[in-house]
Formats: C-alpha cells, structure tokens, sequence
C-alpha cells in the first residue's frame, strides 16, 4: 500500500475526477455525495466508479441519489444506508430498477431489504446487498455524531413504528436526567464525501449557495473530503462571502474543477436539471438489457464528464444554465 | 344525511376535477396563515402551495432539504428544488429543518401514504410480500414530531389496513390517551387524511379515523362503499360536512404551478413534453420546448408575487 | 397572570426595548444574549433589566457578557452558569467586582463558586448566587441540545479534570456502542434569548454577518426570541442574502430596533468599542461606591438605550461606525 | 552546560525585550506553516499571530467565536474581535469551531495559565483559598481536544503545583502510558509551556515535564532557580537548547499589531491612551485619539496583507 499523504495538509488541492476517484474510492470504500436526493449531489462520481470498477462498496445517503441505483446494477456496491428512493414514479415507473431487479431476481446480487424482506428463492452465491432504513433525520444525525467525533446523537424519531423494530442500531434508551425515552442514533463510519460546491479555490474553501442539505456534515463526518467545484476562484473572492464557506480549507483533500458535476440534476444559480435525459436513463433502466446498452453508450462510451456533457450537448447546458438563472445567481 | 341529493350540477362538477385537483386543492384548506408548514415533495408540496397562493399568504412554507419561508413561484420537484431557494427568507441546511421541527416550530406538515390503520399509523416502505415503496424520507421524523399532519392521496381501499405492513410514521400508536407522549414524541398526530373520496380525521377521545367530510356528489351508497372497506368498524362523523369542490383560485393556483401540465394531465405519457421524450430526443430543441415553458410561467408568478 | 400571547404567530413583531424586557423577563426567569463576551452581545439588556428590577434571574452563557456583574451588584442575579468571566485584568484590575465582593464580602448576597469556593464566614440571609462552571463548549452544548429538544449532547471535553467533578451535571457513561467513555452534558431550560442582528424585518427574520456565536442555537434553545436590530429591513431586502439569516421569523417572539444597542461593545460590521467608557465602568466598579455612582449616572440616569447613547455622545458614535468600517461593511 | 557563558551582549539582549516579546516571540516559533491553530486571547493569541505572520503565512487562524482563516492584520482583544472576520476564508460559529476541534481538525493551540503540575495538568478558574480566576473558557475544550497544546506565560514559581488546586485543562493526567487516550480524550495533550525564563517540555515516555530550551542569558544558577522551585524533581534536557531572542521580524510584527501599546508598554497606566482615561474624558478627541492610532494601523497592515 502506498505511503499515506497529508491531502489536508497540502496547500493547494486541485486533483482531476479521476484521479480524485481512484486516490479515495479503493475496494470496501464507505463513500456519500453532498447535495440531496437529485439538487447538487455529485452524479458524476457514480458515473467514473463503474468506469473505475472498485468492488464491495458501502453508501450512505439521507434520501438517495438515483446514480447508486447504478452502482448497484455493475454490482460495485454491497451495503446502502438511506431513508428513501425515488422508487415509485408516475405511469408505474421503477426509480431503482437495479434495486428492483436484485429483489425479485437476485441479479446481480440478492437483496436483505432492512431486515423486513429479501430476494426470494435465490440459489446463487452473491453476497446479498443490505439495505439499512432509516428516517432522513437519523440519517443526517448519523453524519452528526460523526462530524462530532461523538459516538451516538439522541433523537425522539421513530418511537413506536417498524424502523426501529428492524434496524437494530437504533438504541432505546431512558434518559438519565429525566427518564424519558430516547433514541441513540450512531455515527457512520465514512471514508470520503463528494461534494458539488458553487466556488471554490485551490486550497479547497467550497463555498455553497442555496440549501445547504448536510454538506457542513458530510464534510467533517468524512475521512477524505473531494470538492467538485462549478467555478474555481482566488481565495481573495472567497474572502467575500465567507459565511457561505461551509466547507473550510482544514476539511478539503482534494479540489477538481467540474462544471456539471451533478448533470444531469440541477445546481442552484448554475444550472437546470435536465428531464430528457432523465426520463431516458429511466426508461432505459426498466429492463437489464436496455439498462446495460445505456451504460454502454452514456457512461462507458464516455472517458469523463466532460464527454458526458458533450454528449448531452453544449448548447443544451447552455440553455440549462440560462434557465437556472431565472431563478438565481452566484454573485462574484 | 338522510335529506342529501346529488344533482346533476353536482356530477357534473365530480367530473370536471381529476383527482390531483379533488385532493389538493381540498387539502390546502387545512392549512392556516402564519404557521410554519412543512410540505412534502409532488402533490402533497402542492397542496401547501395552493394555500400560500390562495388563502394563506403569510404561511411560512419550509422545504427539508434547507428553504424556509420561500414563495412557491412553481411546485416543487423535490425539496431542494431550485424554486425552493427564489424569494427565501432562509437558506439552511436539512439538519436545521429536522432540528427546528424536533424543536417544535413546523406547526403543520403534509405527507402521502402507502398504509395507514386506525389510529393513523402509516407505512411508506414495504409492503408485503414483496412490494418496495419509496421509503420514509423526512416522513418519519414530520410524523414523528411536527405538530400535525394532514396525510393526503387518492383514495383506495388497500390504503386502509387492520394493520400496516411497516409502520414508518407513526400516528396515535396503539390509540391509548397520551400514547404519542408516552413513547417519547413531540408532536400530537395526524390530523386528517385527505383524498378524493373524503376527508377521515381523528377521534380526539378514542383516535379513531373516521370519515369526517364528503363531495357534494358522494351519496348514500357511496359512503357505505368507503365505510365497508375499512378493515375496522369506520364511524361518520354524526356531523358529517361537505366540502366545497375546487374553487376557481384554487384552480388557477394549480394551473400557474403547473407548466408542464404534470398535475392536470395525470397520464405521463399524454404530457404535451413526452412527445419529444417518445422520440427520444435530447437535443435543443427538446430541452428548449420545456424550459420556455418553464420559464415563461416563473417569470409570470414572479410578478405576481412581488 | 395575563393570558399567553403567541408573540411567535404575531405578523409583524415590533416592539420597544421597555416593552420586550417588561413582557418576557419575571422574576425567577432565564434567560442569555448573543454574540460571544462582549462582541454583538446585548449589553443594553443588563441596563434595562436593572431599570425594571426583576428578581432572582438566572443567566447563562459560554464566555460571560460583563454585563451579568451588574445585575449580580444589583442583587437580582441568583443563579449564572458559564465558563467564563474576563476577571483578572492588566494592571490587578477586577472584571467582575460585583462577583468579587459576593465572595469576599457576601454584598449584596453571598457566592457559591461552582461547589469548589464559597464566601466564608457568611452571616446574613440572603440566598447564595449559585455559579456553575462549564467549558464554552459545553454551555454551547447545553444550547444545542435545547434547541435540538433532547435531553443531553455527547461531550469528550473535560475528560479527567475537575468540572464534571464539582458539576454533577455532567454525567459520564460508557457509550453503549463502542463502550468507550463519554460525557453527557444536559440541555439548558432557558426562557429568553436576546440577540443583537445587524438586519431584521418585522416578521423576526434575523440576519447576522462576521461570527455567529452560538446565536443559532440560543434562539432555537429559547422559549422566547428578542431581537435587537442595529437596522430594520423590508422582507425584500432580507431575500437578498437568505443564507445570513440564522433566525427565522419561526423563533422569533419580539424585534426592536435598537442600533448600538451592544454598547459599549462592538458590532461587526456596524460599530467599534468604547474602551473608554468600559474602563471607566470597570475602574468605578472596584468600590461598591463608586459603583452605585456610576449606576446612577449610567443606568438609572438614562431611560433607554438611546439616552445612555446620547450620554456617550453621539458624534462619538459616528466616529465608531466610521471605525468599524474600515474593517467591514454590511451590504444592502 | 559547563561551557556556556553569559557575555554582557547577552545582558543587553535580556533587557531590550519585556517579558511580552520574550514569550510570545519564542512561543510563535513552536507553530507551523499550514497548520490549522486554534489562538486564545491576548498573548496567547499574539504567539500565533506572530507565527503568521513571519514564518507561517500559511496557517489557518482559527477563533472560536466562529472566526477561520483570518490574516490576523490586528491582534484580537476577543475570540470575536471584529479583526477576525477581516479577510477570513470562513465565518461560521462558537459551536462549529468546538465541533470542529473535538473531530481532530485543530492542528495546535495556544493557551495561557495559572497553575500546572508535573504532568501538564493545568488550572485557569480557581487558586485556594479564595482566588477566581477567569475560568476555562474553551481552554478546557482546546486541551482536551486540539492535537497539542503550547501554554505561554509570564514565569512565575506559583505556577507549578504538586497538586493544581481545580483542573480545568487536562494534561497528561497520572502521567500513566495512554492516560489521556483511556479517559477519553481526543487531542495528544500539551507539548510546551514557554515562558520568558524558558521553554519546558514534556518527556514522551514518562510524560513529565522538564526544562528543554533557555535563554542565552539564563545561567546554571537561573536554570538551578527555576528547577529548585519546582515541586517535583524537575529534569533538566540534556541537549539543553538554547533560545535565539526575538528577532526583528518577530518584534516589527508586534510593533504591527499593537497600535495601542498594550504589548509594548506592559504597565496599563504609561501607555499613551491611559491618559484620556485617566482624565475621565469620553468625548470624541479622546475617541478619535484610539480610533486614528488603530485605524492607521490597520490600514497599513492590509496593504502588506493583501
């Protein structure tokens, strides 16, 4: 294994995708994206990691991404935390067919569905994915006490239904100044966060514009911290807004410059989601077949993000950022 | 009840309205001025939309991904939706939203469900055998402690369960006095679940869901029909009310939200944009023939609102 | 007792200093200031609640506005948890004097310095000031978890020490994941939080530039929510830099426009200090008569925040404004 | 040891600086470039500052009331001073700060004393029979959580204990192997406590502390002085290191961040503001008198700043 680096240490941090992927995503590598659910969450991580090919993968999401459903179709990713899916869509669309296909086929894997339902009937020898429910909250608080360096947060969530019942870290405790019922939620365990930040600069001070999700957590909670940055700026430019710094330089390993990251999702002030494409991979992905031909072509048949956005079009994304800034700007 | 006719004018506004609008605009009524709500994502965002436009101006509107007291110059696709962050009074994080609901400031919160039982527990994730739905999200935790809920969806009877499959959200539990406060929780339950076949609310001594409100169209054999259904012995409210169909503010409120017309076309694949999707297309043109409509009904909202 | 008002639900929350204080502080109530020491810390507060004479008062904070030590002169303080006084000075200057002359003096009512020290050879019949001693991140912590509304925050500080020694209020227990040691430090019951704001509307947003202290939990932790606003703004205005509100008009109970109301203590962004009038009151404080002198002129002399303006002058506090600009501005 | 000799050009040097520039000179060079140093207030902030500005540019300054990666273009009267948010990477808050610090992002820090024993167990809050002093602050914090710890202060024998009277900032506590790491704590523990009659350090197996740096004019009768008075058999290094005196960079540096003179000229009452003071005067000459001397200086600090 290769001599441990200081990353935070350094004083300027600017790495490409895939280098920032292959340096902090190894096999067994606990990793999350910043953002939530679709809104400046980093889908182009998802996209290098089926490129790169690293194995037995955990994520962890409050309310998750749809790129991990991909993860899970090569098979890269055997444990996945989270309180919710984008799995029931209009017209009887599946949002995680790779989820669905793993509980009903076990293909590529089985699936152990939060403890309450699993791949029936499956005679092959693939460790089964896990899934671990929890409520979007919990989930956060778990980024909490990791961002604390605490071992547990308390949290009244939950009390009397089925998650607790069936996710057995979820500890009932009575609290000992006043003896009423309490849950303890744990820290997570996380080897990298992926963050799409508005600005950043070299020494890796990502500065947020928007909702800020749990990025101020996720950022701390993590071993390793990758800023993916829709602009790169001076620090002297990021003196301006320093209460938009959420993430300080003493947080950052490594700083990639990456308009569009979050493609084909949305970036406040900086781009629109794009529903063609979208519904196209969603489409795609209902059958296993159809599924993998979209691989091929938008994700293998592409070296990096920026083919990925050829792909799409230039002039689209041009449009996209106009229609983004309808709504709002970064200032300067 | 015994004196209640349906007329034709009466059928004749059951069919105007689909079902997103039966529900929703309904819905809104719930909502107060001034209270800080907190709104899901798809048609129950919607519903706490329709009330900020139409009676509730002042409604302080939180999304969880972090956007408190914003405008709703559009309905939200998620609730870290750009639109979220347009005219905000606060831009936070989703730790911030759950924390201050936990603290007891989101007044009200409005959800959908998968299940729910008598005493309104609800389940989002499972169903059995073998059926993933999207999972809890920030559900659980609304339920858990914002201080009340109003449940919204389509009616249909599999909804109503002697006993929720997985018990997500959890609504007056075993529906003994002051079982909520008992377990640990922080706010005081459901308070309605509204669909397109009548509002059920709660029995403030038993917690019993019963079937509180009805269209003017619902006749007789129609409230049987619902009342059967339920696995439980469903009471009528003795006072049964009924509801007013959609107004024509609240309509409008649903049109201007809605420029691709998701809400007032329910079939995707009927959707003016799907065409373009039909054809596979992902070119300019495509993408543009969205955006101007998206565009184009931001910028006419805007001026409304400020 | 008048019927509970939901000052919370009210639209438009303007109120004046007089009246915030007469409505939210009575006697036996808690209650904290924002900022952090002396910087955008309430001051005026201390004055005012001299002015009205509420009783047995409890005050919390992490580092110790110096305003507590007159309202423990007066007599009206009983209870003060903190980790910190600015009480050895240059020059065997005494911060706290008020403090001091407890200890030494039992005047005006004896001290209990957080169960270690405690005025000797009492005679008289006032009750003890109970002092409580914390770290600042545990009385930050005690915030948190009242603004979380649980029952405790996870704490590593303190570990073999004397704090949680003396305060029983820390508890120690094995975390029941990892059985490592942790400490708990319990929430704070707290009725009021005054905040100084450079910006507020009339709803209660309240927006705050340069540190933001513990501001963001006190007002969550808070019963109820008193903003002092150095400037009132349309709720327009306050769209402008949504990320700087850190209190919702959802906290909020009462606004007042008060600039310089943390006089004479600096605001960022708005205004410097007065160092000569805060060393003309910590040199009058050595005696207790020349303390009641100085309360007389200072306080009691004034009817507001305006009038003990006008006495420091107010060409003065221009002068300070300009001063306080060389470092920052706050933008529109 | 046997061959040093004190030579009148080092008594000239031990003169020319007061105690201030002894500490804090020497202190600053303890911390290094890129580091993340959490700075207390006064002297304790000025070590670092000084460090920043000569040898470390790199350092990210940190305050605790929420301030992160200042230029430090004036030394801070508070954690919160409005200098610190002057040309700060970060805004953020007290509790951020903490939070940070207890996940291990704090590189060092420095601190200020009252009392300390052989283990670097340290008291700030209370000194039997009847003395308060300030109390921990974020002392207690920084100490138990920031990778190392350098105390400064004035020397003076009361300090060092058998026994502190209240500990508020952990140390090495019985001076056992992984005392700190079994307790609980986060941070390595202190590394130096450098004062203007030398630096002492502790032993990394035994954990105790000894003398390890002095002084040019601190002869073996000093140096017997300071070891005698300790309550312990205070060790002596055998490499004994010999401090260089505050060079020019370090003291222009002080010279910049000290328009008031509070470093410079150690008594309160003969630096040049105390006169205004002493005349009771509130009025705007002597306002403006304080104003113009730190506004001059913080003009000329940006334009090398920047």
């Amino acid at each position: 294994m290769a001599e441990e680096v200081d990353h935070k240490h350094k004083l300027y941090k600017l790495m490409s995708e895939q280098e920032a992927v292959s340096t902090f995503v190894h096999d067994g590598t606990s990793f999350t994206v910043g953002g939530f659910l679709i809104n400046r969450e980093s889908d182009c991580v998802f996209r290098e990691i089926a490129r790169q090919g690293q194995k037995d993968l955990k994520f962890i999401e409050e309310s998750a991404s749809p790129g991990v459903d991909m993860l899970i179709g090569t098979g890269q990713v055997v444990k996945f935390d989270t309180a919710y899916i984008m799995h029931r869509q209009v017209g009887g669309i599946v949002g995680m067919p790779n989820i669905e296909r793993c509980l009903k086929e076990g293909n590529p894997r089985p699936v152990n569905m939060g403890g309450f339902m699993s791949t029936p009937d499956y005679k092959g020898n693939e460790q089964p994915l896990e899934i671990v429910d929890w409520t979007n909250f919990q989930v956060a608080l778990r980024f909490v006490a990791a961002a604390m360096n605490v071992p547990f947060m308390p949290n009244r969530s939950s009390f009397g239904t089925d998650v607790p019942k069936y996710n057995k870290q979820i500890k009932f405790m009575k609290d000992p100044y006043t003896d009423q019922p309490i849950h303890l939620i744990p820290r997570c365990d996380l080897d990298v966060a992926f963050i799409t930040v508005q600005k950043a600069d070299r020494r890796g001070n990502g500065q947020v514009w928007g909702y800020e999700g749990c990025d101020v957590w996720k950022a701390r909670a993590a071993k390793h911290v990758v800023l993916f940055a829709e602009k790169i700026v001076s620090t002297e430019e990021i003196y301006r807004h320093p209460a938009h710094t959420i993430i300080p330089a003493y947080c950052t390993d490594a700083v990639v410059y990456l308009p569009f990251s979050s493609l084909p999702f949305p970036v406040y002030g900086c781009h629109s989601s794009d529903g063609f494409i979208t519904m196209d991979m969603l489409l795609s992905s209902q059958t296993r077949d159809s599924w993998k031909m979209w691989m091929d072509n938008w994700v293998f048949g592409c070296k990096n993000n920026a083919e990925f956005c050829g792909k799409i079009g230039w002039e689209v994304l041009e449009r996209s950022v106009k229609s983004a800034h309808v709504l709002a700007t970064i200032p300067d | 009840m015994a004196d209640r006719k349906v007329t034709p004018e009466m059928m004749a506004e059951k069919e105007k309205w689909n079902q997103i609008y039966k529900v929703c605009c309904v819905a809104s009524r719930e909502f107060k001025d001034r209270n800080c709500v907190f709104g899901g994502v798809g048609i129950s965002f919607l519903a706490v939309a329709i009330a900020k436009q139409v009676h509730a101006p002042n409604m302080i509107l939180v999304a969880e991904a972090g956007y408190v007291g914003f405008t709703g110059v559009t309905s939200m696709g998620s609730p870290a939706d750009n639109a979220g962050g347009f005219m905000a009074m606060c831009h936070q994080g989703l730790f911030d939203m759950f924390r201050d609901q936990q603290a007891g400031f989101m007044d009200q919160a409005c959800l959908g469900l998968a299940q729910i039982d008598k005493f309104g527990n609800v389940g989002v994730s499972y169903v059995n055998p073998l059926i993933r739905m999207n999972g809890s999200g920030g559900g659980g935790d609304i339920s858990s402690s914002a201080k009340s809920v109003t449940y919204v969806g389509e009616y249909n009877p599999r909804q109503f369960q002697a006993k929720v499959d997985y018990i997500t959200n959890p609504g007056f539990l075993d529906g003994s006095k002051n079982a909520r406060q008992k377990a640990g929780l922080v706010g005081e339950g459901p308070s309605a679940f509204v669909t397109d076949r009548g509002i059920f609310r709660f029995d403030p001594e038993t917690h019993e869901m019963y079937l509180s409100d009805v269209f003017p169209w619902q006749d007789d054999k129609e409230i049987a029909e619902i009342v059967d259904a339920a696995p439980w012995d469903m009471k009528v409210a003795k006072d049964l009310k009924i509801i007013a169909p959609p107004s024509e503010d609240e309509a409008n409120a649903v049109a201007m939200m809605d420029p691709l017309q998701g809400y007032r076309i329910t079939q995707f694949m009927e959707r003016p944009s799907a065409k373009y999707i039909l054809m596979g297309r992902h070119d300019l043109i495509a993408y543009n023939y969205n955006a101007i409509l998206v565009e184009e009904s931001l910028r006419n909202n805007m001026k409304v609102m400020i």
